[in-house]
């Protein structure tokens, strides 16, 4: 019997399929079941055309399947941008008039009067109940689960709205059991322990725990929902969040923030973050640490404002002009976005650098199950000393770093410059001590490559061929290799990408064959571990049409690596 | 109380300023001023841009974040917002925060943060060696603008009280008396208090010289009511003689943008003293 | 006897040294005397201490030397800081109170009263003119070579003051005749048709050259000067000229411009440019040229902002987010200057792309003689076409460049997007036309590397040993390189460096040792040969203190790579 | 004279605005306005930014250059400067026009291009789903400002007078007879000219709706007079009722950005009409 399905919500922005979405995960956590949820969406308010898979199946589904189960139509666009990927076994549900009559009769084909139902229960606006009911009947799931979820989600509601979800969930829920769908979901018995986020929320998250008490950003998909999520943290954790006026004053409120002692953060993307660059530079150039976030979507320019893509790596790489450390990190998983977020401002703080955070959309949008995190003995160092009297804020000392201090906290004075300056502050044009300063702050690259995250490798110790990822592709590529025997085989997840890992040049020198897996067109992270190690990887495999890799496409690529190993 | 010598630099720095530059005025008044001012030392930061006018604090024995050309109000705010018990004074010149800058001018204004904004207006960039700025002259002939300008010069008294501006002044450099004054009176002020100041660039600026603003300017008579609304604006528009002194000082004191923070809701202490409360952080972790 | 020498003034800003500088390089050229001139100077317009540097020898003088062989102080800061520059025949020839003991002894000094002989000559402002006739007088020049230049230079003036120019040149002549040098300097018989250029006036005349008839630039060091040369030209040429209010509106003034047909620049330094960053994305998103020109000085943030590196390359060349082709220039000569502004404008509107020209502090205000270039039958493609109703602004064609319109010039109209697009312009969200368009961006990066503009390569053809460079530290190279037995050596100097023309493959395959020459700290050239070769550079030389690499320390560079060539 | 028809779309494209939104109303009236005027179709550019307002071009017959957010005004004078021929029209959100873009619109009234603007002022970010705009109210609740919209809005009419703008005007998206009118003088006006324009957000905008602007705007009256200075600053600073109409229409028309270019002195050509003189480039090339 099949372990795992893949199920499609199909309609218009506007239409209610993220509240679908949100009840039916809700669900099917407390069903016990793993599953992994990821949406694409149009750069518009109403209509177009967006959808939200679902899939439900074994603990290590972590990825976009091409291929559909079950397609469920909520208007009238939903089919026919996803026909292609529906197969001889799918099902499609929806109203009559939504599904065009040649799809219709290609596939298995229900129709379900959905808003009948609903304004049977007593509303139109029930339809997202109905379906809701429909989906768990079809999977045999328990009713009064999404009970539960109604009840939580309605509590601040009248009784009456209450009742009539509850009636058109059961309305639903009938219907779907008729269609009910053989399969054998298998549970998980961790799931108490387990919490459900999207990257959005993981980040945010790991900045709260990071010590993040001032965010200041200007709105950009698919950046916005950290500044969001962080402004409905304000008053609980004592955050300053600002709306800025553009990105220049937000990575400038950032870096004025930490002068004064606060742990700051912004949030944009890559068009929002090209403006940035100058006061990356600052940050480089003033030791003041700032921590940005730039979630990716496909560039150049405006691009594709809601889709995904990892094309960014090189702009925060080399962003800034004149040469300064620099931390770029690429979470790849939920638990990486915590741990990577809350890293971000100890690493920030420690070496006064700025720290970048790479997510993309596919990553920020995806919800899923995580561990969940113990924040119960977080604490982190500040990093800030009481000055006295004769404090000098760019000390020259072994390591690089100077003692932070803070305006208003002791005797001293905190003279930060964005020209070349000596100890105490002051504009220098001497050749000297631009020398020592500019080896000043790169002398830190030393201390920060002593103290990398490293990679996550997994596979065969005794690799010849070496599969290479960065960032959110890490889940599909795990799920691919999952069950799989990997002899000769070996892959690398990169979270922190610049500086690299020292033991890159370790595991790129005992590759005989180096495969990057990227989301971009020019195999950027390809071409950083040429440059930093002067080395030649063999092959790239490259998506760039504004969606994430399926685990299609990801399961040829290693089957074909593998295929190649054996035959040798 | 602090004196002046407090806020004179106990090291030798030298000073990158022509000889006769307005802005020495500027910075002997704004160290008397501060060391008048009950405040700590230790409190007072700065925040500029680029530019001759931006090196001030270079000067000044006190906290300074020198940053980028045309940046420092949206650092002046976030030091705010990070520790309300500092004095910020924004400080730089007129290409700085009227031309590179002038989008954040706008925005802190509509803001309210309270910050004292200093603006040395030589109607000139002295830096990069007497370009036009956002306040020159029409006609006014520079090694770029070789016909002389062309365009309108700003008016950002009246962008400033469009946008809610409460305390807005203008000064020559060398009044002391007056601009001691003006000083004080927009360090009290709570919320945003643009000081926009004349201080002749000799190098440069052929026009607009220290005969030019003797001629050219006039302080408002001690019977000006500075909390006018209308009248404020009507002096914002005169070009005839530039009208100086406190010309806007609204009665009304609006909320300050700190003041709005739900930051300061229910904890009083600068971000600096602060650390997360893991006990709400495991309850939205189990709640989310 | 001496067949060179180098002569140092040196005093504060505002005292006129480029005054002297411009007087005593022109009165070189009507001696067919081949010279060098670069000027440091400090971010201030008064006091400091400037110096210039002026080298008279053989014609391959093309570079800062170390070594003062005259040393002329104008105030009173003149020469603690170059102190460590005089050898221990070196003369200082100066007023006695700006020259301290300490130092007069140690070296043969000469005081001479510069102020009181221009008093007596009427007028303490022609100190600079006595400077001037000392200095000539000093190397047995003709002085009425000198008095040729006064009146030219003042014949605007009235009579009195030329006459009093040329007392004061006499005056001055006269004492230096008598510190006469020995010295035999070789006389060109070409320099008729040569002419006294600086890299910034170099790359303005090579911009009309290329058909620059739009400039929109924000003030800032080294870039400003071309701004305020097309200024100059403005009527002349009929170029519109603009001060923008920052850098973002100057960038995007320029792609406004190109759209409407004009042919447009922008100039700045490694901060502005970073501004701009979102925009020259833009222009690789919209496929409407732009040509950017970055002077850089050193960074990062405000750093050094008088003086002189090359830490922007990576920058530039990362510029922008997303992917799309961009072609990086680096001219290291006046010559090159001038034919790589021209054809900056050509590549760009050949691939409508953005093209960007990286110069520097050093290059731009360095003085020298170039070939006379010769205009008379410049031409060039518009690359327009006359639009049809048909028009489609981005149709795909084979080699991806589509047919350039210009709104209002035919029936059809010209529809660009910064969102991802179809051929009539329109936004578009579908996969497969995404994918279609970025092939068709990134197919241009072939045509493009058909035909870069090749490197200089000099030296033996036989070599095992191979050094690059880019850009401005050509000259210094070339100079060290002159009159060497280079068995085993080559050098090559790109003057595109990105996309890296082809034979770069071909050259670094033939070395065995590459070495990479760069003013700046993390060795970018070197990185991105790394980047994009896959292969390991061996030695990188170094400079980041804010100067040009000085002749001494490139010969012994070189020499130290010789001898390593000849043990083998 | 071309006929409304012609500048409707000859191909389908979708249109990505919500049922009910105040855009279509100025898409339609535009669409209208350009067909009644007389210039060549071919001529007429938009200049528009990032947003759900700066799609509108996307639906227009004519040319468009639809850049980035924020900076549809550097590009808009740029293509007048290149060209002033056409006729352009820079046209966004308050978002793009007066946030991102805050300093462009400073700047580009000094220059006094001559160009219709066109801001879809909604009031809020709709694109990025209901954050708060310059001009959003205070107190406004969105899913970023939860406590409420504490800052000032912006008030873009008065900066617009303050800076020099000529002709300021202000009308509700559904009056199709009032914004032909004035989008046909604002054409008609030789220099910067600024329509700030009510389209209601039915998406995210709960506050400023279709009621609301009813009851909380008023044309001026036939018999205001426009011309006064006075009478438009009065009306840019009034808030109780919004004053909507040509607000202001300086008499004295001073000249335009182009106008004051010396590369149109010697020659009336739009540069892409034009080559380099090699004569005169030998000649500066011998005379360096
Ligand atoms: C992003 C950026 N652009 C340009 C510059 C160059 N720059 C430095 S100061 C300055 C203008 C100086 O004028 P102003 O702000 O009026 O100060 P002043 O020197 O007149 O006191 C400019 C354009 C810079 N440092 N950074
Ligand atoms: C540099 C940059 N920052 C942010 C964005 C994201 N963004 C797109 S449209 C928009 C605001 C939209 O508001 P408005 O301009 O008022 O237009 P509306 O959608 O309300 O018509 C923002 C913030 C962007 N595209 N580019
Ligand atoms: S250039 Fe002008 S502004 Fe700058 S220091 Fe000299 S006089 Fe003052
Ligand atoms: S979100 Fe608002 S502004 Fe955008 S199309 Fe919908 S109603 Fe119009
Ligand atoms: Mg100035
Ligand atoms: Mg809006």
């Amino acid at each position: 019997m099949k372990k795992d399905i893949t199920i499609v919500l199909s309609g218009e922005a506007g239409q209610g399929i993220k509240t679908v979405e949100k009840l039916f995960i809700h669900s099917l956590q407390e069903e016990k079941l793993h599953f992994f949820s990821t949406s694409e969406v149009m750069s518009r308010v109403r209509g177009g055309n967006n959808t939200t898979e679902i899939r439900i199946g074994s603990p290590v589904i972590q990825s976009f399947k091409e291929s559909i189960d079950v397609l469920i139509v909520l208007g009238k666009n939903g089919t026919e941008r996803v026909q292609h990927r529906l197969h001889k076994d799918s099902r499609i549900i929806g109203e009559e008039k939504n599904i065009p009559e040649s799809i219709a009769t290609s596939f298995s084909t229900t129709y379900v009067p959905f808003k009948d139902i609903a304004n049977e229960a007593g509303n139109p606006v029930l339809t997202n109940t109905v379906i809701l009911g429909y989906v768990l009947g079809m999977l045999g799931l328990q009713q009064k689960i999404g009970k539960k979820q109604l009840q939580k989600t309605f509590k601040e509601k009248e009784e009456k709205i209450i009742t009539q979800n509850i009636e058109a969930l059961k309305k639903g829920y009938e219907i779907g059991k008729d269609a009910v769908i053989k399969i054998d979901l298998p549970r998980t018995k961790s799931t108490p322990d387990k919490i459900i986020l999207n990257g959005t929320q993981a980040i945010g998250l790991g900045a709260i725990a990071g010590g993040c008490n001032f965010m200041a950003a200007y709105p950009m998909s698919p950046g916005t929902g950290v500044l969001e999520f962080l402004a409905h943290q304000a008053e609980t954790f004592g955050i300053v969040v600002e709306q800025a006026e553009d990105e220049i004053a937000a990575i400038n409120m950032v870096l004025g923030s930490w002068y004064a002692g606060g742990r700051a953060m912004t949030t944009t993307s890559g068009g929002g973050f090209a403006l940035m660059e100058e006061g990356i530079s600052l940050s480089g150039m003033t030791e003041v640490p700032s921590v940005t976030h730039i979630g990716m979507r496909p560039g150049p320019a405006t691009g594709l404002p809601t889709r995904t893509e990892q094309g960014d790596l090189m702009l925060a790489v080399f962003a800034g002009h004149g040469e300064f450390p620099k931390i770029v990190l690429a979470p790849g998983s939920l638990d990486e976005c915590i741990h990577i977020s809350q890293k971000a401002f100890d690493l920030a703080a420690t070496y006064g650098v700025p720290v970048i955070i790479l997510s993309d959309q596919f990553l920020l949008d995806s919800y899923s199950l995580t561990e969940k995190p113990d924040f119960s003995d977080t604490s982190y160092k500040k990093h800030i000393t009481k000055t006295t009297k004769k404090f000098e804020t760019y000390k020259i000392t072994e390591n690089g770093i100077s003692p932070r201090g803070v305006p208003g906290h002791g005797n001293g004075f905190v003279c930060v410059d964005s020209d070349e300056h000596d100890e105490t502050g002051r504009i220098t044009e001497d050749a000297d001590v631009r020398t020592a300063m500019m080896e000043k702050r790169l002398k830190k690259n030393k201390l920060i490559t002593q103290h990398v995250i490293e990679p996550t490798i997994i596979g065969d110790s005794n690799f010849s061929t070496l599969i290479i990822s960065w960032g959110s592709t890490y889940g599909v590529i795990a799920e691919a290799l999952e069950n799989k025997k990997i002899k000769g085989l070996a892959y690398a997840h990169f979270s922190q990408v610049f500086p690299l890992p020292n033991i890159t040049k370790k595991l790129t020198e005992q590759a005989k064959r180096i495969v990057v897996i990227e989301n971009n067109a020019s195999g950027q992270f390809a071409k950083l571990i040429q440059m930093e190690l002067g080395i030649k990887i063999h092959e790239n495999i490259l998506q760039y049409n504004g969606f994430p890799f399926s685990i299609e496409h990801i399961t040829s690529v290693i089957d074909s690596e593998l295929s190649r190993i054996s035959k040798k | 109380m602090t004196t002046q010598s407090t806020y004179e630099l106990p090291f030798k720095v030298d000073n990158a300023w022509c000889p006769g530059c307005g802005n020495f005025g500027i910075l002997n008044t704004v160290k008397k001023t501060l060391a008048e001012i009950d405040i700590p030392q230790q409190n007072v930061v700065f925040s500029s841009g680029i530019g001759q006018a931006a090196k001030l604090p270079q000067y000044v024995h006190a906290n300074y974040f020198n940053g980028l050309h045309g940046r420092a109000l949206p650092v002046a705010t976030a030091i705010k917002a990070s520790n309300p018990e500092l004095l910020v004074i924004a400080e730089g010149g007129d290409g700085d925060m009227y031309g590179e800058g002038g989008n954040h001018f706008l925005h802190t204004i509509r803001r309210n943060v309270d910050i004292v904004h200093l603006v040395h207006n030589n109607m000139i960039y002295g830096l990069t060696k007497g370009q036009a700025s956002p306040t020159s002259q029409r006609g006014m002939v520079t090694p770029l603008q070789i016909n002389g300008v062309s365009l309108e010069p700003a008016n950002p008294l009246a962008v400033a009280l469009s946008y809610g501006a409460g305390f807005i002044a203008r000064v020559f450099s060398g009044d002391t008396k007056e601009m001691q004054e003006i000083i004080s009176e927009a360090v009290k002020y709570k919320g945003y208090a643009l000081i926009d100041i004349f201080p002749p660039c000799v190098s440069f600026n052929k026009i607009n010289t220290y005969k030019w603003f003797k001629e050219n300017t006039y302080y408002v008579s001690d019977d000006y009511d500075n909390t006018s609304f209308e009248q404020a604006l009507g002096k914002a528009f005169e070009k005839e003689k530039l009208p100086m002194g406190i010309l806007y000082k609204n009665p009304d004191q609006k909320k300050s943008f700190t003041e709005h923070l739900v930051a300061y809701k229910n904890n009083s202490k600068a971000l600096y003293e602060r650390t997360v409360n893991t006990k709400k952080l495991q309850e939205l972790v189990d709640t989310i």
